[in-house]
């Protein structure tokens, strides 16, 4: 009961922050609101019993990636004029929650077929580090691996694309 | 009530969507697609939890590190962006154009 | 009797040899060294009185068989054979092709020996005698051919010879137009030829296309189908031996060397037609309906040819009508079933008119090319042998008693009014009147009075003994032709006609004797009075007369060139450049164009959609996503 | 080892092709490669030939599987339909390397693989294996007419693909409905032609298909009015690849309709053959009008070749024996005829920088041999006796009149309107007078005569003893044409029969 009550305060929040992502002008307060979802995500991971991802959603997301992207904003210091100036944006929004309302009554359509189930707390043996890690270093190494890859390749371009360029080329 | 986590999951991702199409700002757009991967994890770990199987938290746990990997690059064209254009709208992308 | 049938192979074999070895010869040497024109005279005349040669053994031998059986047949091989449609490329000696044979290589090889002499000036000697030569060996496939199919093969070979020919001196536009304009017209003939054989073919053809199976047939021709085949049959004669409508290519022929056009234009190839029909009696002659068209048609021709002669001032052009008329004569003849009379009319024909065409020639080549009989007069004393040979062939064109022509054309005008062809008999004997009025205009003109060049004529000689020695014997066979048929009241007992009567279907009209003696006066006194009155026109010199009235009309040949032109010629080039200019780029090409006008359209339109920016094209992968879904949408539950 | 005849004919000279635009040689090298490959597929063409024995049936059959879970197979066969098909590409090729000496390596590599791919297309014996040739063949073309051609080209290449490229979309829609028909009747999986015979199409979609299957070839023959790609290209493609266009693959268009379209299609043939051989005769009168407005030779000489390929087609359509063998027949005759009338054209373009009839006049003084081959080939294209020319078109009238009396009239009038024009031309090109461009005109040196007289030769060797080659491809049409029969006899006896509940399933 508790857990329910819980779920429907992060799921509200959530949304909310989506909402605010949608709908604020700057980015700043984009980010913020952002925040909030991503703590909200991490809230139900934690209902879903990931304990894990929860962890992870908190640090790494919530705390690394979202920190990083205040960080640039804040150092490319934008004011708002130098936002694009959004006329249609409420056209677009209409026009978009108009189109995209089938796409969604249909997945909600297809999600209420699937077979209902409890989504009470599992206690030891389910989404600590120990199962988890089981699981990906024996099942999924060679995509673990590939994405190690990745983070290197996307390390260096990041380091390439933003770093200085030589004059005249 | 498993359900409604994946309900919920579709609407942060037809958020994200939403803030994709609607948006011109590079920043909001970007964290609009961290959206969609979020509601993607979301509806992993509700599987997961559904079928009692780690294998939908170790894609979460991909996603993320991917989402990370996305989130240097997409920077790094920001800043690149901001300082050849001097601005942040997506419409100066505009080389698709036939 | 093998052995003799095989020659008939070799006949036409050996002019085309002839040809083929003088045009290699001309054709390698003509621009480097070329021969010398003793050589290409020497071979030329080799082919065509070899097969004279032939054509005697041949024509003996068949006297040499009793009436019935008088029919040779010489298959080579099997042309081509598809389903029931068998070709052997076959030759047929019988009576009728005997006599064809007989006077196309005696006609043939004189005008071959008469040219030696005529064309020495000529520096493509070589080019000239190959095209006789194939000519020749084109024209016995034609007389020899054992089926309609091997005929056509010479029928449509001389036509090639006589383009090649009439457009011999090809530096003049106006003779190859010329010659453009005969091989087209013939060629229209050629068409009602190749129809009137398939339709023959469907009808009666499938037990063998030959003359000797499809006689046997005849008899199962329904009257429609076999009009039908007589008609576009007559069609090809019509094209071959310039008849209404498609004369017209016949006076424009005179464009070619005058050897060319006494052999091709005169003595031979048009009568082709009179042969075909005369061929095909068996059919024409259960056909009166179809027959009495061919006449008419004969006659007509006749009558407005010789109205043309007489206003001619070319003399080759007079000669040229006169052989169009007397073709006329020929086909009233074969249209009244009357065919001995008409085949006898081609053999007498070719006599004179080869003869007053050589003669003619003799004339030109005496005075330098000048071909206006306006220009001419008194020449009698210069060219005596001439004149002589020519004069016989007057008399017998006109139809003078007792020279050849009279007993044939006079056989032709019994024969029309003894089947009750009264108008035809009528017209008959007014254009008998008009012939010998133009004939002796010519004459007159040429040979009588005072020279009216007098620098032409002074320059005048008679030309060398090997252009005369042909006039002579033509003259011979021109004066006594004749006798070979003489009727039944002369003493005679048609000789010819009864030689021919194996190959032909005829049916004889009855008359009484008086009716054909008074026939004869009749026309004897037509021909005396035109005589007569050229001799008083023309007689003791005359001036050129300026043309009025319908004078000037029968001049410009009542203008059916023009009106062909306007009517035939302007529209097939028009429809040419309608095409070419309108219909093919702008109607017929517009489905192409309009196809990839819309691809265009809807580039441009579609492109308007390509906008760049990357959000609107998630906007239309959303689109496509929510079009689905609702489909989807519709399928679950 | 002779077994292996037609793959041999078709890969060698592809192979060749391709090795010659790998390999880096000279622009002589390569010509002499091409001369040498098509010379050898020259001599294995005439060792098939007489080999041929002409009983009706398919001779050198290989027959191999290649797709088998649909059914397709690599087999290839000779017939009488095919056999002068086949010969023209087999024959005619080596003239144009020897003729043409100054083009460039990717020039002759192209015919060759064009060559090859030709020759697939004629033995090939399986619908699908057809169609691969089919396209492969199209590919040198438009190469050669984008790369080589002239100032027009790609205009030129650009309405020959976009018309080519529809038919043949056309035709892989009917090949698909045809093979899936076989496979709902039959129940396995074969493009077989021969087993496809015994297919019975019926209602609207075999008449779609059908329709589809004669664009496509109508497209290609050209019939009227699909032809209008072909001046253009005609006019602007190099002369060889005229010459290849005009000589084979047009004839492999008839062909196509003949080997592929009658047997599957016999009812819906037969039903639209008036409106197929008017079609025909239209185009044969609309093409031969338009050729004596034309004032450039060669596209003159290209509608023409239009014409012609009407009355061929027409031949194909009139449905007795002796119409089809003339269409077989005239295949081979016009490749000869008007395929060398192209390539003179080229010489004369070569040599005199211009193909204008009104430029030129009076080259039969100059030039006696080439005037006297040119005129033995024009001769064989108006149909005088004694050429090629003639028989086959004789055996068409002969036929269409059995047919029809007005088609048949119609198609006699070609007698007529071919003269027209090409006499003109010839008036102004080789008599008149002459002028300084023609006054300078060389004459035909050793090697153009040794290339030109087999051709000569052959043509009025065709039409002298034109048995020889009759007798070979003759009773292949007579089966034809019996299948033909048999079939749609069937159908009617089928129709006529009321058969309760199913009347509206047929028609």
């Amino acid at each position: 009961m508790f857990a329910e009550w819980l779920f429907y305060v992060f799921s509200v929040l959530s949304v909310l922050g989506a909402v605010g992502l949608v709908l604020f002008r700057h980015p700043m307060s984009g980010a913020m609101s952002l925040i909030v979802t991503m703590i909200s995500l991490a809230g139900l991971y934690a209902l879903l019993s990931a304990k894990l991802i929860f962890v992870l959603q908190l640090i790494v997301y919530a705390g690394a990636i979202m920190s990083l992207i205040l960080f640039i904003i804040m150092f490319l210091n934008i004011q708002t004029s130098d936002l694009p100036e959004e006329k249609g944006k409420l056209y677009f929004l209409a026009g978009g929650v108009v189109l995209l309302l089938p796409i969604a009554s249909f997945l909600i359509k297809v999600v209420k077929s699937l077979p209902g189930s409890e989504a009470t707390i599992v206690g030891k043996g389910f989404g600590g580090v120990k199962e988890v890690g089981l699981v990906l270093f024996q099942d999924w190494l060679l995509p673990f691996e590939i994405v190690s890859i990745l983070l290197l390749v996307s390390l260096i371009g990041a380091v390439v694309l933003a770093g200085k360029r030589r004059v005249g080329k | 009530m498993i359900q409604h986590y994946l309900i919920l999951s579709i609407i942060l991702f037809c958020l994200g969507i939403l803030g994709v199409i609607s948006r011109r700002n590079v920043f909001t757009v970007f964290m609009s697609i961290e959206l969609m991967l979020n509601a993607a994890n979301l509806a992993f770990i509700t599987f997961s939890r559904l079928h009692l199987s780690m294998d939908g938290q170790v894609l979460a746990l991909l996603v993320m590190a991917v989402a990370a990997a996305e989130a240097a690059l997409a920077l790094a064209v920001v800043i690149l962006l901001h300082k050849h254009k001097g601005n942040l709208d997506t419409n100066v992308f505009s080389l698709l154009k036939g | 009797m093998e052995h003799t049938a095989a020659y008939l192979g070799l006949i036409p074999l050996l002019p085309l040899t002839g040809a083929l070895v003088i045009g290699l010869l001309y054709m390698f040497t003509c621009t480097t060294n070329p021969l010398p024109e003793k050589l290409y005279g020497a071979l030329a005349c080799v082919g065509p009185l070899l097969s004279f040669f032939l054509a005697l053994v041949v024509f003996f031998h068949l006297k040499g068989l009793p009436p019935e059986e008088r029919f040779l047949v010489h298959n080579a091989y099997t042309w081509f054979a598809v389903g029931d449609l068998h070709i052997n490329m076959g030759f047929l000696a019988d009576p009728l092709s005997a006599l064809m044979l007989l006077f196309v290589t005696l006609i043939g090889s004189l005008i071959h020996i008469y040219s030696v002499g005529y064309m020495a000036e000529d520096k493509n000697y070589g080019k000239f005698f190959c095209y006789m030569n194939l000519f020749l060996g084109a024209m016995l496939i034609l007389v020899l051919g054992s089926g309609p199919v091997v005929m056509f093969v010479g029928w449509e070979g001389v036509g090639l010879c006589s383009y090649l020919l009439i457009s011999y001196f090809s530096e003049d536009t106006n003779n190859v137009l010329a010659g453009n304009k005969a091989f087209i017209v013939n060629r229209i003939g050629d068409l009602g030829f190749v129809l009137g054989m398939s339709v023959l073919f469907w009808a009666i053809g499938a037990s063998g296309f030959d003359y000797l199976s499809l006689r046997a047939n005849a008899h199962n021709l329904t009257p429609a189908i076999g009009i039908t085949v007589c008609l576009l049959l007559f069609v090809g004669a019509t094209g071959k031996s310039a008849q209404i409508p498609l004369y017209v290519w016949l006076p424009d022929a005179m464009a070619g060397p005058t050897p060319v056009s006494a052999l091709i234009h005169a003595a031979t190839m048009v009568t082709a037609g009179v042969y075909m029909v005369a061929r095909f009696s068996f059919i024409y002659a259960h056909f009166p309906i179809a027959g009495s068209v061919v006449a008419w048609v004969g006659i007509l021709t006749a009558l407005l040819a010789a109205i043309f002669g007489m206003f001619q001032k070319d003399i080759k052009k007079i000669l040229a009508y006169s052989t169009v008329s007397q073709l006329g004569y020929m086909f009233a003849a074969v249209g009244v079933t009357a065919y001995s009379a008409g085949i006898f009319h081609v053999f007498t024909h070719a006599f004179f008119k080869a003869l007053l065409f050589l003669g003619a020639g003799s004339v030109i080549y005496a005075l330098h090319h000048q071909q206006d009989i306006w220009k001419m007069g008194g020449l009698k004393d210069k060219l005596p042998r001439t004149y002589w040979t020519m004069l016989i062939g007057a008399l017998a064109l006109s139809g003078v008693p007792p020279f050849s022509g009279f007993f044939s054309k006079d056989e032709i005008l019994f024969s029309a009014l003894a089947t009750g062809h009264t108008g035809i008999w009528f017209i008959g004997v007014l254009v008998a009147g008009m012939t010998a009025y133009y004939t002796f205009r010519m004459i007159f003109l040429v040979f009588h009075g005072a020279p009216r060049d007098k620098e032409a004529f002074d320059h005048a000689h008679e030309p060398p003994a090997v252009m005369t020695i042909p006039l002579v014997i033509l003259a011979v066979g021109a004066a006594f032709a004749g006798v070979l048929n003489l009727p039944a009241i002369f003493g005679g007992s048609l000789n010819v006609s009864q030689w021919l009567e194996p190959s032909l279907v005829e049916h004889h009209g009855h008359a009484s004797i008086w009716l054909e003696i008074m026939a004869m006066l009749a026309s004897i006194g037509v021909v005396a009075c035109g005589v007569y009155i050229a001799y008083k026109k023309f007689g003791q010199g005359a001036e050129e007369p300026v043309f009025t009235g319908f004078a000037k009309i029968g001049y410009y040949k009542f203008y059916v060139d023009e009106i062909y032109n306007a009517v035939f010629v302007q529209p097939y080039k028009g429809f040419g450049s309608i095409i070419s200019r309108f219909l093919e780029p702008k109607v017929t090409d517009s489905g192409v164009k309009l196809s990839s006008w819309l691809y265009q359209k809807a580039g441009t339109a579609f492109k308007a959609l390509q906008v760049g920016y990357v959000r609107i094209y998630a906007l239309y992968m959303i689109i496509g996503l929510s079009l689905m879904s609702l489909f989807l949408s519709q399928t679950i539950n | 080892m002779f077994e292996y005849a037609l793959s041999v004919m078709i890969f060698l000279p592809i192979l060749g092709g391709l090795a010659m635009l790998l390999m880096p040689i000279s622009r002589g090298a390569s010509r002499i490669t091409g001369l040498i490959v098509s010379l050898v597929v020259l001599l294995m063409g005439i060792e098939l030939f007489l080999g041929f024995t002409g009983t009706g049936g398919m001779e050198y059959l290989e027959n191999r599987p290649w797709i088998e879970s649909l059914g397709i197979s690599y087999g290839l066969g000779v017939d009488g339909i095919s056999l002068l098909v086949l010969m023209t590409g087999a024959v005619l090729f080596p003239m144009v390397f020897a003729i043409f000496t100054t083009q460039s390596k990717g020039y002759y590599a192209n015919l060759l693989i064009a060559q090859g791919a030709m020759i697939g297309a004629i033995c090939a014996t399986d619908l699908v294996l057809f169609y691969i040739f089919w396209e492969i063949m199209l590919l040198p073309i438009f190469f050669m007419i984008g790369i080589y051609g002239g100032p027009k080209r790609l205009p030129a290449t650009l309405k020959i693909t976009i018309y080519t490229i529809a038919g043949s979309l056309l035709m892989l829609a009917a090949l698909v409905y045809v093979g899936v028909s076989y496979h709902n009747q039959f129940g396995k999986w074969t493009f077989d032609i021969v087993q496809l015979g015994a297919l019975d199409l019926g209602g609207g979609f075999a008449i779609l298909a059908f329709l589809m299957f004669m664009v496509a070839f109508a497209i290609k023959i050209p019939l009227f009015p699909f032809h209008t790609w072909l001046p253009d290209a005609y006019t602007e493609a190099p002369t060889a690849t005229t010459f290849v266009l005009s000589a084979i693959m047009a004839k492999i268009g008839v062909y196509g309709v003949i080997r592929f379209v009658i047997p599957v299609f016999e009812v819906e043939f037969v039903r639209f053959a008036v409106l197929l051989s008017l079609a025909g005769v239209v185009g044969m009168m609309y093409c031969g009008l338009a050729a004596i407005a034309q004032k450039d030779m060669k596209r003159m000489l290209a509608f023409s070749s239009a014409s012609h390929m009407g009355i061929i087609a027409v031949g194909v359509f009139c449905m007795n024996t002796q119409a089809l063998t003339g269409s077989l027949f005239q295949i081979a005759a016009h490749a000869t005829s008007t395929g060398v009338l192209f390539l003179f054209v080229g010489l004369m373009e070569e040599r005199m920088g211009t193909r204008e009839i009104g430029d030129l006049g009076g080259i039969a003084y100059r030039a006696p041999i080439f005037a006297t081959f040119f005129a033995i080939a024009m001769l064989a294209s108006v149909g005088l006796p004694g050429t090629s020319g003639f028989i086959g078109e004789f055996l068409i009238i002969l036929g269409a009149i059995k047919f029809s009396g007005f088609i048949g009239f119609l198609a006699g009038t070609s007698l007529i309107i071919g003269v027209c024009y090409m006499l003109w031309m010839f008036q102004r090109v080789f008599f008149e007078k002459e002028n300084d461009r023609t006054a300078a005109f060389p004459d035909l040196n050793v090697r153009e005569i040794l290339t030109f007289l087999p051709v000569i030769l052959l043509i009025i060797g065709m039409g002298i003893f034109p048995q020889t080659f009759i007798k070979k491809i003759e009773p292949a049409a007579q089966l034809q044409i019996a299948k033909v029969f048999a079939m749609t006899q069937s159908q009617v006896a089928e129709t006529t029969v009321p058969k309760p509940g199913h009347n509206n399933h047929k028609n």
